[in-house]
């Protein structure tokens, strides 16, 4: 069986317009995956969220909106498993106060709670550079 | 953002004209409520017809909205949903705190009972 | 003046069911350019073209239809400046002879015509693990 | 690839069903043309309607139905261009070389004269 083996690295500047782009490619790759089973409608609005959120939250949080800044963005399927890597440089946070979602009324913080219930495997790591975080989906 | 906005007496109809409403636009959103909440219009229809697309950020200008109606007395409800954009809300358990309306028209209808 | 500075590095299985992956990132950049005064639908389909002309190139001619082979294309955005490289580790060609159309009825030989006629600069180079095509389009 | 085949008397109509006509699928359309050509039936209306994207080898494959047409003096007409695509044969001059009708139906009639 012939598997699908994608690696995308973006680097765009740190503004919101650039959501959809990032947001778009992941769409696309769900469309043009070799073998999934699944509907691929719903991993394609899967990927576009998890991409959208994560990136919102490098460009709000961690660069703290400016514009000059960059985000950086990796996408790799290998061996049937979906990685995506969203690194920052800011100074961190504490990941897992977020996983549970909070109060229906609340304005903010269902980012996290929605990646970790679509993607299989999600953390948040220091690197030697600032920040990253790795998102898995078995497909 | 592409908005529009039609003052249908029991309620304002806001119809978001955009394939995706996320953190990109969604402040601009929330403003728009709050100029129709300064001017005394606490009823609204959000129509997500046209919507392909929300994030949280997006779900959080509705959830604004909504209790900027509420606490004033008023109402927003959600109408045109897709069906992809109605499970992020059944994810995120607003579709128990939203009345939501297959379309404008039974939204609007709703407020003049 | 906030101008776009973009860069999205693509792998992908030498087979040509990615060719609509990587058209369609050109059409998306396309569409969320900052700066951009002319028709934004018709850049969108000349980058969508450009990238299908040289990755079908690159999976044909240069990795000779080999599905376990590897396509690598880089577009990026400095300056307003969108330049787009598709590497190859074929043997390489006489690019300048296809250049001009041929005769209406031929069946072949339109892609490097067409990527000459919508992109300002373009090249063909020999580097040290192949070959690599590059486009350049001033925005 | 999603191609929808109808004989029409006078003429057989190839309706394309993609978005895309590209090096991943003109060769299957070649094929389908090809068999067309080998049961005799060497009129061929091919409508473009449902694409949004040609690129060289889908040119390609037109063009080879359209020599396989003439030679067996039948003819390959197109129909329902979009603009960007009306564009790509402008480009390479096959506005020329085919004719190209608004949209099927006065494709079709063009072979009943
Ligand atoms: N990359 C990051 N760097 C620093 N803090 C972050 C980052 N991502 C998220 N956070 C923090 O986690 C909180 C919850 O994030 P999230 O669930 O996405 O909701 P929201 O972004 O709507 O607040 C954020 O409010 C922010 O304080
Ligand atoms: N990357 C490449 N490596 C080797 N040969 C190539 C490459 N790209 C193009 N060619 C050669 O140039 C010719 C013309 O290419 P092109 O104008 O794209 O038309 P087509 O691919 O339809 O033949 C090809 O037929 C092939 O012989």
């Amino acid at each position: 069986m012939i598997t699908d083996r994608i690696a995308v690295d973006i680097k765009v500047p740190n503004q919101t317009r650039y959501l959809c782009l990032i947001g778009h490619i992941g769409e696309n790759i769900a469309r043009t995956l070799r073998n999934y089973s699944g509907d691929r409608e719903k991993l394609a609005y899967d990927l576009n969220l998890v991409l959208t959120e994560a990136m919102a939250n490098a460009i709000q949080h961690a660069n703290e909106g400016d514009p000059d800044k960059e985000v950086h963005i990796e996408i790799s399927i290998i061996s049937q498993r979906l990685i995506i890597r969203v690194f920052d440089f800011g100074e961190g946070f504490d990941f897992k106060q977020y996983v549970r979602p909070g109060h229906p009324l609340d304005e903010h913080g269902r980012g996290i709670y929605l990646m970790h219930s679509i993607m299989d495997e999600i953390s948040y790591q220091q690197t030697e550079s600032g920040h990253v975080l790795k998102m898995i989906k078995d497909l | 953002m592409n908005l529009q906005i039609e003052d249908k007496g029991a309620a304002v109809l806001m119809a978001v004209q955009e394939e995706r409403l996320d953190a990109h636009n969604s402040g601009e959103l929330k403003n728009h409520m709050l100029k129709l909440f300064e001017e005394g219009k606490n009823n609204l229809v959000v129509d997500l017809q046209a919507v392909r697309f929300v994030d949280s950020s997006g779900l959080g200008a509705l959830v604004s909205g909504f209790k900027n109606a509420s606490s004033r007395n008023g109402n927003l409800k959600l109408s045109g949903l897709q069906l992809q954009v109605k499970s992020m809300f059944e994810l995120t358990r607003l579709h128990r705190v939203f009345e939501i309306y297959t379309d404008s028209d039974e939204a609007l209808a709703s407020f003049q009972q």
